[in-house]
């Protein structure tokens, strides 16, 4: 901070759970120090409940700084005018070299709408010494994840935990299985609303799955749980992996987990010649268009995404992920290391937000829903399908 | 002078009318009761005057004032309910004081009138309970106690004593009336209990659906009642009525015996109705009445008569001798205590 | 009790209140609930019905596209799901009624204690519906639950009630069945109370014993608790939705959706921004309330009729 | 009374009947039963699959400790207090003056007016959902316990006038016509006469309605967000959000707030089911 | 022939009995009503031979049968209420057919029955309608014929004019009366009105206190008391009381001016309560008691008289000359009218 600041600034927070909530509370505890005149107040809204509530707050009762997602997560609040454009920070060198990665997540019309904080890779989580246990090595392409998938059933043991309950985590699977079977710019098309749901192509992706589902890869029941509830399948050796983001492995290691036990590994190449891609979603500061203390605002975003906040909130005590700032340092985490480097060495194809984030919201949630109606009944699928393509149809109008 | 007159009053509710044009002057002081069947409209006439029902037509005056569109309360009256609307959270002195307070009297000056009240009713024991501790008949005395308080010129009370069981009405009856004596207001009293109107009126005034049939002090009702009406309805056991026909200036009719003769106003050839008390009827063996049934309350029996023509007759018997189920019997009919109506008109034939 | 002593109130001095006291009071009386209940309640039920006539996400806005929000209810699959799980909850909740009465009947009794006994009983319908829900959840959990634990000693495979679309409805109105059978319990524990005794004694008299007596004599005196009943029973029937946001969050793959909850799912939820769409619905469910509202008003009207 | 009362049974009859009793009770608060032993189980019981056996070991303080020190609960119990005493005392107060208004005075629109009470009360409220939440965004209520305290006030009024009109009906009308006789003036009618009598009506009323807004969970959500406003039902999601699976905690916090309205019930029981079946059955 | 028969009948409720080892006898087609004051077993005992209560000791037989612990359908026993309790979703009809119905009659069977007692009771206009469409008479009718439907040997009534205004009150007794000739049952009949049981009864049972105090025809119990509490219990104005001592062989009482001769069983010296109905007592001017109110009910009226000692006494006028208040009479006894009872034990001395 080069001048004081003062006055209120209200912060809004969706990092409800205990180890992100504590490491932002202590991030702007710091903020704090360095502007004692300013009279900082926090709130953190449960994650799910915040998603729900952003747009009343942001029309009534808006805070000067509120966490989000980026891309098209974005996108409804940025075309109703409530997020300020915050193009001049992007224009500040500081920014614009250190973040030109993300720029891209947070623009809209040639516009900035926020700054983002962290990013995280996806990939599988899973216990080593279970595949040690049965003689298993990462799988690099489908055949070897299925054959490992085998082994382990044979075992007793389920491929792969998930908790569909709340739909999000069935999008990962199915950005993953359509990333690998027909590449990022397909992937892309179909969030654009460019390709129809009952497209070859996309039922190409659903059979892939559909091999999986039939091996009986998944855990059972996994509609009744959310992603929390499926973490104990893996915790105590009834799956073997989990296809996750990177905020599992806290969770992972808080129930027992040693790293030991834990490793990860890039989902496996499907189709041969289609370049690898990730999700690696983006969480995102924003500063409302209501906000009252805008001035504090930026220099809280600078603050934010300045190169040593950046090494000290994304580092393993803390958030455990990426830092979006090229000149931050990545902690030495065997998960974010690995993260890091397929990110920046082993994504040629791209790297995409993630299902509900670059698909609009209304074409997200018939989608995810579907895809956890196929997760159990596959034989539905082309019901599933003829539906979604009717609200395809419709949403992209 | 605080005497009620009302002037061709009339009630209507919405289309219908239920009171029909009613004049009527109440002293100043006089005992003064409504009977009727029910629903002639008693309750109503008595609520007009008390000014909760709005009076449609006509005059009412209180004391000579002109009170039809006055509020209840600026009329100087007293109302004592059929269920004496105590309020069940105040104690007996606080029910009694309620009035005067809420239109600002003073403490002092409450607490004496309650005291006054109090004395007179016997209350002073019960003063600081609630109405649920009290037995009907103390209610009752409370209810009226706080008409009193308010030293109002009318009181108005409406079947003040039909919740009450046959001993205690006779008792608060009596009560009643001696509080009357001692306070000498006008009252204007409902019932539908002709013992009660007999034994308490200066005046009745019998009601017929929403008309006044006969006013008049109780025995002159009794004695000399206007129309079959009347005569039907004071009186208990009911006066008996029979069928005839005046013939040769004489009423002959199958169910006597013998003809009896005529009164002034009776034409020739005219229908009447032959009205006989059951307290004035005799009977001595005979055949043109067969005895239905008896019921005997010791002292005094009836005898359910059937006549020739299947009329039935009540017939009072005292003394020794009583007649028995089955008996043929004839009446004997005492011409001084025989009331002649004419068979359409129901009116008395004098 | 002279005539001076009395109030000189015969001229027209009167103030225009005092005139018109017993007039104007009641409206006096009134206007603070009609203002609140006018404001939060009426006229939001007309701007529900203008607000289904537009396309609108809440934020920006509103684009007026007349009736297309309800054609598009008609060829929406999961606006038919909700209805049909509507009409389930309609159907399967008033099983609270008889179980209610079975329940009353139970404990219709004086022995020592049984007031406890009937309190206890009652105690679910105090609890909030969150907490039943979540009760229920485990209660289900498809492997460590009670119910799938309590199947298994008698020899039954676990079973994964709220994962199933085919069952999961039913779950959910198991559990709303819990706090309702208590209420409507409460409801015939006053009405049995009120029963004449004399008229049981006559049914004896009679002949009438057991269900022949509790059929020909006693429900039909039960009738103005059984009404009760069945209003409170089929508003908590088409209200539902704590439960279901609780127990599946409208799921598996929204087979366990309500039109209160699909409305609420379309609106505001994480992924709905369609105003109008979701008002549509309310409005759909309003009508199908009223038809009930209408009944029951009827009826009261045709009571208040004989009142005063 | 009917059933026979078990006393004139046989006497095995009455022994089964007396066994069965607390048995039935028993299975009928199973659920409610397993949630306060989860509360005060040790996290590791769930781990090991121990859900339904006997605790490990007692952990109510730990438990019960976490959920009053280590979370947002108090903060969410204070503000359900704030949002239901307040609504309570405002509901019950605009109702007993409608209820008395429709009650006593006989006039054209009366039975309209009431009637539309009653039906407000019956609409599905999700109906509201859309315009009250703009309603109070427009007012600047969004997310204040004030937002949530009036549309409970207003949308409770239409039950309790529906309640306390009845009520009023059943009392004795002669007790209003005394009054008027002896001059008491119409609002001190409504005071000193009609409101005493009230009482138990009144009683019922709040401990129903104190109640029916402690459970509020849809309002909560669509009003309010965050600790700072929202109700303990709306918390207690958000506290089951943080300790997903940890079941011992989310029972503990389940029973803590659900403790309010259970004392209730308990200490007013007469209240309360006078007011259900006075409320209903009239 | 179906009598009923009460052998050392006790009832217990816990630990308080109510009733205290009743015997009675009650012939074949007798009408027979229990009287007594109010909590002092009646409608228990009528219960227990109904069935209803369950009797704790003792035998209760119908026609010869023991049915001490017989259910009540099986007794051959009908019973009205006093509150009617009719079944208020059934219309009449079925009000009146549904014990036959419960039993298994064929339908045919019922609607002969049910028009049967229809036609006796007059109600053959309301069989379609709910009894909440009925004055209180017909209700009573329903009841009855619902009753009658039944064809029970014995016939159970619990107060069961108890509701009704004064005036049906009187018609239903006599329907009630033609009731019993007609079909000749056996009848047991509650009341606490003893106009009621006057008139209606073959055979009053008084009741006190869980005991029978007499049993006898209404005008045995009139004329012939057993003890005080009968005497004051038969007849109406209640009989008056006066304190009085024997002494010379006569009976001597300052509320008397002249002594009367003792009965036979009346000892030298002894404190006695001397009976005298007010029917039965003259006034002549005089000076021993002051009239202190009159009531007129027409053809008689009631003169309540303070005695030298403030006791209360009531005399019955008839005929023409009555009191007024005020007055200063003497009381003339008739001796053959006069009752003597023991002060103490409060028997008869005969
Ligand atoms: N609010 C009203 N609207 C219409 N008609 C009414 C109303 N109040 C009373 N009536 C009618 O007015 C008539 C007189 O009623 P009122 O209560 O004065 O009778 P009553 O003589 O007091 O009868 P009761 O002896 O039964 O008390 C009745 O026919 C009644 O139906
Ligand atoms: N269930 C009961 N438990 C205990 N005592 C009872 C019960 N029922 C009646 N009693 C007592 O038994 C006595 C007789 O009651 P019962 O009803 O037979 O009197 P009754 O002569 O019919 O009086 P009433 O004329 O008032 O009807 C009373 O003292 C009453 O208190
Ligand atoms: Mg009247
Ligand atoms: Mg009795």
């Amino acid at each position: 901070g080069s001048h004081s600041l003062s006055g209120d600034l209200k912060i809004f927070l969706d990092t409800s759970n205990p180890a992100p909530r504590a490491t932002m509370e202590a991030m702007i505890g710091r903020f704090q120090e360095m502007h004692p005149d300013l009279n900082i107040e926090t709130t953190v809204i449960d994650r799910e409940a915040y998603k729900t509530q952003i747009r009343n707050f942001l029309t009534a009762d808006a805070p000067d700084v509120a966490t989000w997602y980026a891309a098209n997560r974005m996108r409804p609040y940025v075309e109703a005018g409530l997020f300020e454009d915050v193009s001049d920070l992007w224009a500040e060198p500081e920014i614009a070299d250190n973040l030109a990665s993300t720029k891209g997540a947070m623009t809209i019309d040639g516009k900035q709408w926020g700054v983002p904080y962290t990013y995280y890779q996806w990939g599988i989580y899973y216990r080593k010494d279970l595949y040690d246990q049965y003689g298993l090595s990462e799988p690099t392409n489908f055949d070897e994840m299925k054959s490992n998938c085998q082994t382990l059933l044979d075992n007793g043991v389920k491929c792969y935990t998930i908790g569909t309950k709340f739909l999000w985590t069935a999008g990962g699977w199915f950005d993953y299985l359509n990333l690998r079977t027909h590449g990022y710019d397909f992937h892309m098309e179909m969030a654009a609303g460019d390709v129809a749901w009952t497209d070859d192509r996309v039922r190409e992706t659903f059979a892939n799955w559909r091999e999986l589902i039939d091996m009986g890869a998944y855990v059972d029941n996994h509609q009744n749980y959310s992603w929390q509830e499926a973490l104990p399948f893996m915790v105590n050796g009834d799956a073997a992996a989990y296809l996750m983001g990177n905020f599992a492995v806290a969770p992972l290691r808080e129930a027992g987990l040693t790293d030991d036990q834990l490793d990860f590994y890039q989902f496996p190449a499907i189709t041969e010649g289609v370049a690898m891609a990730e999700d690696a979603p983006t969480d995102t500061f924003h500063i409302p268009a209501n906000a009252n203390n805008k001035e504090a605002a930026r220099e809280f975003l600078r603050f934010v995404v300045s190169a040593d906040e950046q090494t000290v909130i994304n580092n393993g005590q803390n958030l455990g992920q990426l830092p979006v700032n090229a000149s931050a340092s990545i902690d030495d985490d065997k998960f974010l290391e690995q993260g890091f480097a397929m990110l920046s060495s082993n994504s040629p194809g791209g790297v995409a937000q993630f299902f509900d984030r670059d698909y609009p919201a209304e074409m997200a949630a018939e989608a995810m829903q579907g895809f956890q109606e196929f997760m159990v009944f596959p034989d539905n699928l082309d019901d599933i399908l003829n539906r979604l393509e009717k609200v395809r149809e419709r949403v992209y109008k | 002078m605080s005497g009620v007159t009302l002037e061709s009053v009339i009630k209507r509710y919405g289309q219908t009318q239920v009171i029909h044009g009613v004049d009527l002057d109440v002293q100043d002081g006089e005992f003064c009761v409504f009977v009727g069947p029910s629903g002639c409209g008693k309750s109503t006439l008595l609520r007009m005057v008390a000014g909760l029902e709005e009076t449609t037509e006509g005059t009412i005056r209180i004391g000579g004032r002109d009170v039809t569109r006055l509020d209840p309360s600026d009329r100087g009256v007293s109302m004592v309910f059929q269920t004496y609307a105590l309020y069940p959270h105040m104690t007996v002195e606080e029910n009694m004081g309620f009035g005067l307070k809420m239109t600002g009297h003073a403490a002092k000056d409450i607490k004496e009138k309650v005291a006054e009240a109090s004395r007179i009713l016997k209350l002073d024991d019960y003063l600081k309970r609630k109405p649920k501790a009290l037995s009907g008949g103390q209610r009752q005395r409370v209810a009226i106690g706080r008409a009193i308080v308010r030293g109002p010129e009318v009181f108005l009370f409406d079947e003040p004593l039909s919740n009450l069981d046959a001993e205690l009405r006779v008792e608060m009856r009596v009560e009643i009336a001696r509080l009357h004596k001692e306070i000498g207001a006008t009252m204007i009293y409902v019932t539908h209990d002709q013992v009660e109107a007999m034994t308490l009126a200066d005046k009745i005034v019998v009601l017929r659906a929403g008309r006044i049939e006969q006013v008049g002090a109780p025995m002159e009702l009794y004695r000399d009642p206007d129309n079959r009406f009347v005569a039907g309805f004071i009186g208990s056991p009911s006066m008996n009525f029979i069928r005839g026909r005046v013939q040769g200036g004489e009423v002959v009719s199958d169910g006597l015996v013998h003809s009896v003769s005529k009164t002034a106003s009776a034409q020739e050839g005219q229908e009447v109705l032959i009205g006989l008390r059951p307290e004035h009827l005799e009977l001595r063996p005979g055949s043109s009445h067969r005895v239905d049934l008896t019921e005997s309350l010791g002292g005094v029996s009836y005898a359910h008569l059937i006549g020739p023509d299947g009329e039935k007759i009540i017939v009072e018997e005292r003394g020794d001798h009583r007649s028995s189920d089955g008996d043929m019997v004839d009446l004997v009919v005492d011409p001084d205590h025989m009331f002649l109506f004419d068979a359409k008109t129901e009116a008395r034939l004098r | 009790m002279t005539v001076t002593a009395l109030p000189d109130t015969e001229t027209p001095k009167r103030g225009w209140y005092k005139r018109n006291e017993i007039a104007v009071t009641p409206w006096l009386f009134l206007a603070p609930a009609i203002l609140f209940f006018a404001v939060y309640v009426i006229i939001p039920i007309f701007q529900s019905f203008s607000i289904s006539l537009y396309d609108w996400d809440g934020l920006g806005v509103a684009r007026f596209i007349g009736m297309e929000n309800y054609a598009e209810l008609m060829d929406d699959s999961a606006f038919e799901v909700s209805l049909w799980n509507n009409l389930k909850w309609l159907i399967f909740y008033l099983l609270a009624i008889p179980a209610g009465l079975f329940i009353a009947l139970f404990l219709n009794q004086t022995v020592t204690g049984i007031r406890i006994y009937k309190s206890l009983f009652f105690f679910p319908f105090v609890l909030s519906q969150v907490v039943v829900g979540l009760v229920f959840a485990w209660f289900y959990l498809p492997n460590e639950g009670l119910l799938s634990n309590m199947l298994r000693l008698v020899g039954l495979g676990p079973v994964n009630v709220l994962g199933d679309p085919t069952w999961a409805t039913y779950g959910i109105i198991a559990a709303g069945l819990w706090p309702q059978t208590a209420y409507c319990m409460i409801l015939y524990l006053t009405g049995l109370n009120a029963v004449d005794p004399e008229q049981v004694e006559a049914a004896r008299l009679d002949g009438a014993k057991g269900w022949k007596m509790l059929w020909y004599v006693i429900i039909p005196q039960l009738k103005p608790a059984t009404f009760i009943a069945f209003v409170v029973t089929i508003i908590g029937a088409l209200r539902s939705f704590d439960l279901i946001s609780i127990m599946t969050n409208g799921g598996p793959f929204g087979q366990t959706r309500v039109l209160s909850f699909y409305m609420f799912e379309k609106a505001l939820s994480e992924y709905g921004f369609r105003m109008g769409y979701g008002a549509a619905i309310a409005v759909v469910l309003f009508l199908i309330m009223l038809v009930f509202i209408a009944y029951f008003l009827w009826s009261m009207y045709r009571e208040e009729r004989g009142g005063r | 009374m009917f059933p026979r009362p078990i006393q004139q049974a046989s006497a095995p009859a009455q022994t089964a009947y007396k066994t069965l009793l607390p048995i039935s009770l028993i299975l009928w608060l199973l659920p409610l039963i397993a949630v306060a032993v989860f509360s005060i189980k040790p996290a590791s019981d769930f781990t090991q699959g121990n859900y339904w056996g006997m605790p490990g070991s007692f952990e109510l303080f730990n438990n019960y400790g976490q959920v009053f020190f280590n979370s947002d609960m108090p903060r969410y119990m204070l503000n359900s207090v704030l949002i239901t005493v307040p609504t309570v005392i405002g509901a019950v107060a605009l109702s007993a003056m409608a209820g008395f208004a429709l009650g006593i005075y006989k006039f054209r629109s009366n039975i309209w007016v009431f009637f539309m009470f009653v039906a407000g009360n019956f609409v599905p409220f999700q109906i509201l959902m859309v315009p009250v939440r703009d309603l109070t965004l427009d007012m600047g209520l969004y997310n204040t316990k004030t937002g949530l305290v009036l549309f409970h006030i207003a949308f409770q009024t239409g039950f309790c006038t529906l309640f306390m009109r009845n009520f009023i009906r059943a009392l004795p009308f002669p007790l209003i016509e005394a009054a008027r006789v002896e001059g008491v003036a119409e609002w001190r009618i409504f005071w000193f006469v009609v409101l005493p009598l009230m009482k138990p009506a009144l009683a019922a009323l709040a401990v129903l309605i104190f109640t029916f807004i402690w459970n509020d969970y849809f309002w909560a959500i669509v009003l309010t967000q965050g600790p700072d406003a929202q109700p303990v039902t709306a918390g207690i999601t958000s506290f089951n959000a943080q300790y997903r699976a940890a079941y011992h905690l989310m029972s503990a916090g389940s029973i803590v707030a659900a403790l309010p309205p259970v004392l209730m019930f308990f200490l007013m029981q007469k209240h309360f089911i006078a007011g259900l079946t006075l409320g209903a059955v009239k």
